[in-house]
């Protein structure tokens, strides 16, 4: 697992230019399009990759002529940009961060803590390989990388999302379990987020067969309800009912 | 009718007084009530009788101005009506002991003789006697509670009594001195010459402050809360209600017969209205609910003396109305607060086991304010359309002041709603007696028929007013020119 | 039988009914279906119709009769108590009386309020004015009076002031008596325009200050807040809807029609440059802005509310008194405007109250997933109380503005305006500190209101939608008001006012609103993705986990920038001033109960009685 | 005018706003890369966000009153689209007037206000409370100035208002009768347009963009459309009332392209105001200045 190639990436894009509506194919390349000329970024400053945000977005770089901007909550951003080492207390907020935030979402990993750990590789707190727990789409190794290096990713990564390769946030649904475990292991079985992923990937249609698992199972055990409060009139009481206790 | 029932309406009480406790058993309790209804009977005869006509009556046939002389015209004939009927109201039907009983139905037999006789009375001196006979009979009654506080509070009324008494025997000895007569026509046929004077203007302040005691006439009504509020619920009634009445018909006759000059009415005006001002602030202040009504009482008959300083019919009518609204309410109040007396916090929620009563008490509380379309109202808006009908000055301002402590009369009335309506449940309320619920039930029906028959009892009134006002009838009744062939 | 006598003889009835059996579980049918009788004979009565009964007081007739001014005021009160005992039909008053209250006491002042006002309204003279005037006061006392400790106190605080304004009110009417000899005030139209500057500024201040405290301008408003906010609920609504416009009526009867306007203009102060218009007017400016400040910072619905009722009730004094026929029209419309809504709103946060135990605003919140009917009634009802289009309220407050642009009153304007941007202030704090934000896990078992609270309070915001988006309807009612007081009566359309100098067609702007609000639906459920209902704690707090324990609302201190810069403002001056009267009301009294605990009386008698003499012999 | 054109001018009218809007956001945008030397967005950007936002897979909705904020926040706009005149088309301006449409567009802002009460999320409330009071702020002076431009023109009309100022050519516009108001409703539109230094309820580091805290997808696209509606509809009112209003489109699109320039040069080199600072300034100076414009209008 030391090459990009190898983090799995699961596509259930149908192959550009097959069969179906032309007019459905030019607007699923049009909405692609869109994604990756606009992306909204969040920046999980972890550790001190951050410091090499600031060149990218300003004069220098400015990551604005390729419509990438930072943006402030999970709700409104679409990269998840972690940039250093990820310990276990933080690595909670980054998950429900990245939950909380809209599919499609993807997330980068900048340098090579959140590869490998890299100089914490022998710290008990610090979680060492960033994919194990999120989906990630994009590494930029370094210690730390160059602004370069942070703006030729993200032009890797609008090229993917571009060519519809860049979809591991489906993964995340399709293989909740795995993630989900992997997530148990460094936190403990009452693990959960707020947010119920299970629920989404039903709604939208993004179950897979790693969606429910053992996993999955002990998480049910432990989960304190999450259903959303649905508007209800709660008029039952017409005619008024004597004997209820109000 | 003869005329010489009139001279029975003080007597026969006094009478009364005399021979009760020579009445074997029970009929004994029954001579005090009979004979009020006897006088009450009287009064109405004389109702009808005396709208037109003023009677006169000259006891031992003594052509005025020598000897005694009773006068009665209508609104003599309604205050002797008053006088029995609220007597009787508020009859002590029951006592500790049988001798006490006896003597306090004596004294309130004599007190309602000598309120009968001062509201006939044709001349100074019969005026006075009765008065000192009142003033007698009430300390008697107001010491009757036979707490020390009542007997300290009763010194109190005596000492100032008596030194007034002094005062107005001073003032009618100066008055007949300078005219040789008591009798009231006569002043008033002498008066212009011989006492339009700084010398019958003192004596008229002086018989002023002298009557003023009962009529709770500001300076000298100092006595009046520790005695209401240390006396027996009736007593206070019959003092607040009816003998103050009396006292200030005693007053306005002499204003009106013998002393029509703009100083004397603006000693009225002035006292009057320095009494609204110290009663009804002093009763906001007042945590004891015997003391606000008498606080309260203080007032109203400050308003009383106000109307009365009118000029004219107007005044005299505004007058009658305020003091006959007060004759109604007060002794209603007073009843009521025989069991609701002292600290307004006791009566907490007295509403919930006396429902009666409280609403009651509201009611006369809001006649008492002026609600239209209550009585009150009347008796404000005709004092205060007299007030403004006058040029500015004193008379608005009174107005103003009426206006004024009427709000401050609210909150510490409506202070008394307040507890009476109010939820602690800390306190149980004493339950009213059922006399008081009867007997303050009477007024209320009367208050509330006046209520609705006021629109019919306005020419009345105003007859009243304009009979009582005409001073040059009451001398020509008094003493006709002597005609051939008319015995005078 | 005139069909004015049917009219209060019906009223009386309800009356003696509500405090004969008030706690029968028919009553409110009843009185519903007597309340709806008399809106249909007042609403088909032939204008003016006069009493049959009446009678003669000291040689001034006494009458009554109902002229379009009254009737308009007169409608707005049936249909004002139709609601308010509609909603005490179910569940609310059960409450009520298992709570140990008496719901005769509640139906029977609330009816004998409706009776005082009719007979108020219809008075033909001052008499028959002041009577209903004071049965009004204590009626309305009586109602307030309702609701436990608190509301008795309030009601306690509420006797003084009513006590000064019926005093003033019956100074008044003494004087005009003196003045014109009559009390009619047929006659009295006639002649007060003719009595002289002073006479008419007396008048004036007496009536004025009798009004105003009713009406709760400043700065005697300090009554009207506890005493509406206190009282049982469906009397708040009355109360708030209402019972305070009896002043705004005697405003208009006293500055329109005797005094008249122009009369006003005339009486300056500063040599012409402030005259009592203008200081009506002011008055009733401070009226809009100050007390709408003061709701801002209110943290209970009802004392929020409350307070909103006093500043509203300074547009109806400003529209009467600036007196064109736009300014007028909208004080007058804005009558029956805010007693739609704030019934609506009141009985809304009663209902929530009903639920939640509670009317703090902080202790609240996310309501509207249980409770999305009341939070619909209360949405529709601060559009309206804000003076928003599509509801009624913009409408009334539009013609007044419009009415000082015309007449080129910039800073009154400003006034209005600045108590608009308040109001919408403070109803955003209402409804987000109700229904908006984090639900309560306390809450989170509340089911919507009851079908007996919830029918009168939609019944209330329909009607003011309605009458917004086609204000003709009570346009019509308005006009003949206006042309009783002798105001010019304002041309109107069914969606508004047609003007060549701008113009207000409420059914276009409405239907284009709603159109763009189609739009917008179209692009919103059409061309998005789909949308999944998250849980509240699904939610951001940079990075932190969310748990039903922890209170994830803002709710308190609201507007705190704001607050910063005008929070110095509220110095509390009036309630300063309240206390300063008391307490010199206090020393006065202490000062004469010293008197009658003096120790020696015989000196003062001796004192006395030599001073007096001296007067009688020097005078 | 028959119904069917009235009725595609009603539809054509927002369309119109909404594109222009789309190119004034670019500008914003584009004036703030120059400020800071960068090249900034492309010339679609603005789009591309647009569509982005609302092809978003999945959306987070904390409820009904969420959904209606935007529907309302975008749909109050529409409708106030065709309350002002553009060129060749007046929609219902003759319906409504300048004060009408001055309270139609506080109900976008009502709508914003409700859904972000329902995301539960204090940040959003706290930038709704100062939003609100950043009105309060700026409605101030704009309502003298809009009472100063109806009094000068003697009319609520804004077809008059236009017709008024078009007759007479440059000397009669708005901004040469009356250029004290002018200059205080630029400075209340600057307020009102929420940039700093007045951008005290988005003030992303400190309250995490306020109102937008917990819009997503569609939600911050509805946003994002209403943004542009919001700069295209200050602009016009502002063009209507002070710059002759549009005679025909090329001029109109200078007018309401620069007037949006003015202030967005400035904000991008402020730091940002607190709550309280924005209503002492906004209430010291352009209230001052439009009650002396107030003032010389009407002596």
């Amino acid at each position: 697992m030391s090459t990009l190639k190898n983090i799995p990436v699961v596509s259930h894009e149908k192959p550009s230019g097959g069969t179906g509506n032309l007019l459905a194919n030019v607007f699923d390349e049009l909405m692609a399009f869109c994604r990756s000329r606009s992306l909204f970024m969040l920046h999980y400053c972890t550790g001190c990759g951050a410091i090499e945000l600031p060149p990218a977005m300003t004069s220098r770089f400015d990551m604005e002529r390729l419509g990438i901007q930072p943006m402030v909550t999970p709700r409104q951003a679409d990269i998840l940009l972690v940039t250093g080492y990820v310990s276990t207390k933080t690595l909670k907020r980054i998950i429900l961060t990245y939950e909380q935030m809209n599919s499609p979402k993807y997330v980068i990993g900048i340098c090579s803590c959140t590869v490998n750990g890299g100089m914490y590789w022998q710290s008990y707190a610090t979680a060492k390989k960033l994919n194990d727990y999120l989906p990630v789409d994009m590494y930029i190794a370094g210690c730390m990388p160059r602004p370069e290096a942070v703006i030729h990713g993200l032009r890797e990564l609008m090229e993917n999302i571009k060519k519809g390769e860049s979809d591991n946030w489906r993964d995340y649904y399709r293989r909740y379990d795995h993630y989900l475990g992997n997530q148990q292991r460094l936190f403990g079985e009452n693990w959960q987020t707020p947010t119920d992923i299970i629920g989404e990937a039903r709604h939208y249609d993004l179950m897979g067969p790693e969606t429910l698992g053992p996993h999955t199972a002990l998480l049910e055990q432990h989960q304190t309800p999450l259903k959303p409060f649905e508007m209800t009139l709660g008029l039952a009481d017409l005619p008024v009912r004597k004997d209820e206790p109000r | 009718m003869n005329h010489s029932v009139l001279a029975l309406v003080p007597a026969l009480p006094l009478l009364a007084s005399f021979l009760l406790p020579l009445v074997p058993g029970a009929a004994r309790r029954l001579v005090g009530p009979l004979t009020l209804l006897a006088v009450a009977f009287i009064g109405l005869n004389l109702w009808p009788l005396v709208q037109t006509e003023p009677m006169v009556l000259a006891v031992g046939d003594f052509a005025p101005p020598l000897g005694i002389t009773f006068y009665a015209d209508s609104v003599s004939a309604l205050f002797v009506i008053a006088v029995a009927l609220v007597t009787l109201v508020l009859w002590p039907w029951s006592g500790s002991d049988a001798g006490n009983l006896d003597r306090k139905q004596s004294l309130t037999l004599i007190l309602a003789g000598a309120c009968g006789g001062l509201a006939v009375s044709g001349d100074l001196f019969n005026v006075y006697v009765f008065y000192e006979l009142a003033a007698v009979a009430s300390f008697g009654l107001a010491a009757g509670a036979r707490t020390a506080a009542a007997q300290i509070a009763t010194f109190r009324y005596v000492v100032i009594g008596s030194l007034c008494s002094l005062l107005a025997l001073l003032g009618i000895t100066l008055i007949y001195v300078q005219t040789g007569t008591v009798n009231l026509a006569h002043l008033a046929q002498l008066a212009p010459l011989k006492l339009h004077n700084p010398l019958g203007l003192a004596a008229f302040f002086m018989i002023l402050l002298g009557l003023g005691v009962k009529a709770e006439l500001f300076l000298v009504n100092t006595w009046a809360p520790d005695v209401y509020a240390t006396a027996e619920a009736r007593v206070s009634g019959l003092l607040a209600g009816l003998v103050s009445k009396l006292a200030l018909l005693a007053v306005v006759r002499l204003l009106v017969l013998i002393f029509p000059l703009p100083e004397a009415r603006d000693a009225l005006l002035l006292l009057g209205m320095l009494g609204i001002l110290s009663g009804e602030f002093a009763a906001f202040r007042a945590r004891d609910v015997k003391r606000m009504l008498a606080w309260s009482s203080i007032a109203q008959l400050g308003a009383a003396f106000v109307a009365f300083a009118i000029p004219g019919p107007a005044g005299l009518a505004a007058g009658l109305a305020v003091a006959l609204h007060h004759l109604l309410v007060k002794p209603a109040l007073f009843l009521l607060a025989d069991r609701w007396g002292g600290s307004l916090a006791q009566i907490t929620g007295a509403a919930r086991n006396s429902p009666v009563s409280a609403g009651l008490f509201v009611l006369f509380i809001l006649s008492m304010l002026g609600v239209p379309p209550l009585p009150g109202f009347w008796a404000k808006y005709l004092l205060l359309s007299g007030l403004a009908a006058q040029p500015e000055g004193l008379w608005w301002l009174a107005g103003a002041i009426i206006l004024l402590t009427t709000v401050v009369e609210a909150v510490y009335l409506f202070r008394v709603i307040g507890a009476l309506y109010g939820r602690d449940h800390t306190v149980t309320p004493k339950t009213q007696s059922a006399t008081a619920v009867i007997g303050s039930g009477v007024f209320a029906a009367v208050l509330l028929a006046v209520a609705f028959s006021a629109p019919l009892l306005a020419l009345p009134l105003n007859r009243m007013a304009v009979q009582m006002a005409d001073s040059a009838a009451y001398i020509a009744r008094v003493l006709p020119p002597v005609l051939p062939g008319v015995a005078p | 039988m005139t069909s004015l006598d049917l009219l209060l003889i019906l009223s009386g009835l309800t009356t003696l009914a509500g405090f004969a059996f008030g706690n029968h579980r028919a009553y409110p049918w009843l009185a519903g279906i007597v309340l709806t009788a008399q809106i249909v004979i007042l609403a088909s009565m032939p204008l003016p119709m006069a009493a049959g009964f009446g009678f003669e007081m000291f040689g001034h007739p006494v009458g009554w009769q109902m002229d379009g001014f009254g009737r308009f005021f007169a409608l707005i009160t049936l249909g004002a108590a139709l609601a308010s005992v509609a909603y005490t039909g179910g569940e609310w008053g059960e409450r009520y009386a298992a709570g140990g209250k008496n719901l005769r006491w509640l139906h029977g002042a609330l009816a004998g309020n409706v009776l005082a006002m009719l007979l108020l309204l219809a008075s033909g003279d001052l008499i028959a004015f002041f009577i209903g005037w004071e049965l009004t006061s204590w009626a309305g006392f009586l109602l307030m009076a309702q609701g436990g400790e608190r509301a008795l106190r309030a009601a306690m605080r509420y006797v003084p002031y009513a006590m000064a304004g019926a005093m003033a009110v019956l100074g008044g009417l003494v004087l005009s008596l003196t003045w014109t000899g009559t009390l009619d005030l047929s006659q009295l139209v006639m002649l007060v325009p003719g009595l002289a500057n002073w006479k008419l500024a007396l008048l004036l201040a007496l009536f004025g200050t009798g009004f105003a405290i009713k009406m709760g301008l400043l700065p005697v408003h300090l009554w009207q807040t506890p005493a509406y906010a206190e009282a049982p609920g469906a009397a708040t609504a009355f109360l708030g809807a209402i019972s305070s416009r009896m002043g705004l009526f005697g405003f208009g009867l006293l500055l329109v029609k005797l005094i008249t306007l122009t009369r006003l203009a005339d009486l300056s102060f500063i040599d012409g440059l402030f005259s009592a218009r203008d200081l009506i007017e002011w008055v009733a400016a401070l009226t809009i802005v100050l007390p709408t400040f003061t709701a801002l910072k209110q943290n209970d619905a009802r004392y929020l509310l409350a307070w909103h009722g006093i500043g509203q009730s300074g547009y109806m004094l400003l529209g009467l008194v600036i007196g064109d026929a736009t300014g007028s029209a909208g004080g007058l419309l804005h009558v029956f405007n805010h007693a739609t809504y704030q019934a609506a709103l009141v009985l809304s946060v009663f209902a929530v109250m009903h639920r939640t135990g509670t009317a703090d605003l902080n202790s609240m919140g996310g309501l509207v997933t249980r409770m999305p009917l009341t939070f619909l009634v209360m949405l529709l009802g601060i559009i309206g109380l804000a003076g928003l289009p599509p509801m009624n309220g913009f409408v009334s407050k539009w013609l007044i503005y419009r009415s000082l642009m015309i007449e080129g009153r910039p800073l009154l304007f400003l006034m209005t305006v600045l108590g608009t941007l308040g109001t919408i202030l403070s109803v955003y704090k209402l409804i987000h500190n109700t229904f908006l934000g984090q639900l309560r896990a306390e809450h989170e078992q509340i089911r919507e209101a009851p079908w007996s609270m919830l029918v009168p309070m939609l019944a209330l915001v329909a009607l003011a939608f309605v009458t917004g988006v086609a204000p003709g309807l009570a346009l019509n009612y308005v006009n003949e008001a206006q042309a009783a007081l002798g105001l010019p009566v304002m041309a109107h359309t069914l969606g508004g006012v047609e003007s060549p100098r701008g113009s207000l067609d409420m059914l276009w702007i409405v239907g284009v609103l709603f159109a763009g609000f189609g739009i917008g639906a179209l692009l919103f459920y059409g061309a998005g993705g789909r949308s999944k209902r998250i849980h509240q704690l699904d939610n951001y707090a940079g990075g932190h986990f969310l748990s039903a324990d922890v209170r994830y609302q803002y709710s308190d201190h609201f507007y705190a920038g704001l607050m910063h810069r005008i929070g110095p403002l509220y110095r509390g001056s009036f309630t300063q001033m309240e206390a300063a009267l008391a307490s010199a009301n206090d020393l006065l009294a202490s000062l004469m109960q010293a008197w009658y605990r003096q120790a020696v009386p015989a000196l003062t008698l001796l004192i006395a009685t030599v001073l007096g003499l001296a007067w009688m012999i020097w005078r | 005018m028959n119904m069917i054109e009235l009725l595609t001018e009603l539809a054509v009218m927002p369309l119109i706003a909404f594109t222009i809007g789309l190119f004034m956001v670019l500008m914003m945008r584009k004036i703030a890369a120059k400020i800071q030397r960068r090249v900034g967005p492309p010339l679609l950007q603005p789009l591309y966000d647009i569509v982005k936002l609302y092809a978003k897979k999945t959306q987070n909705s904390h409820g009904l009153v969420h959904d209606i904020g935007i529907i309302m926040a975008v749909g109050g706009y529409i409708a106030a689209e065709t309350m002002l005149p553009v060129p060749g088309m007046n929609g219902i301006a003759a319906k409504s007037g300048l004060l009408a449409l001055a309270y139609v567009i506080m109900i976008p802002s009502l709508g914003l206000a409700l859904g972000v009460g329902q995301c539960a999320n204090p940040n959003g409330s706290i930038g709704i409370a100062r939003a609100l009071t950043a009105m309060l702020a700026y409605d101030v002076p704009f309502v003298i100035i809009i009472f100063g431009a109806s009094w000068f023109y003697g009319s609520n009309n804004l077809i008059d208002i236009v017709a008024h100022q078009q007759a007479g050519g440059i000397a009669t516009w708005g901004a040469a009768k009356m250029p004290v108001l002018a200059i205080a409703a630029l400075f209340s539109m600057y307020a009102m347009l929420g940039k700093q230094p007045f951008e005290i309820y988005v003030a992303p580091a400190e309250i995490a963009t306020g109102p937008m805290v917990e819009m997503g997808g569609k939600y911050l696209g509805g946003l994002f459309v209403m943004q542009c509606f919001q700069l295209f509809t200050a602009s016009a009112i502002y063009v209507t009332m002070f710059l002759g209003g549009g005679e025909n489109w090329p001029f109109f699109l200078v007018k309401l392209f620069a007037i949006i320039a003015i202030p967005m040069s400035m904000a991008f080199v402020f730091p940002r105001y607190r709550t309280e600072d924005v209503l002492a300034v906004v209430w010291r100076w352009p209230v001052l200045l439009g009650l002396a414009g107030v003032w010389l209008v009407m002596h």
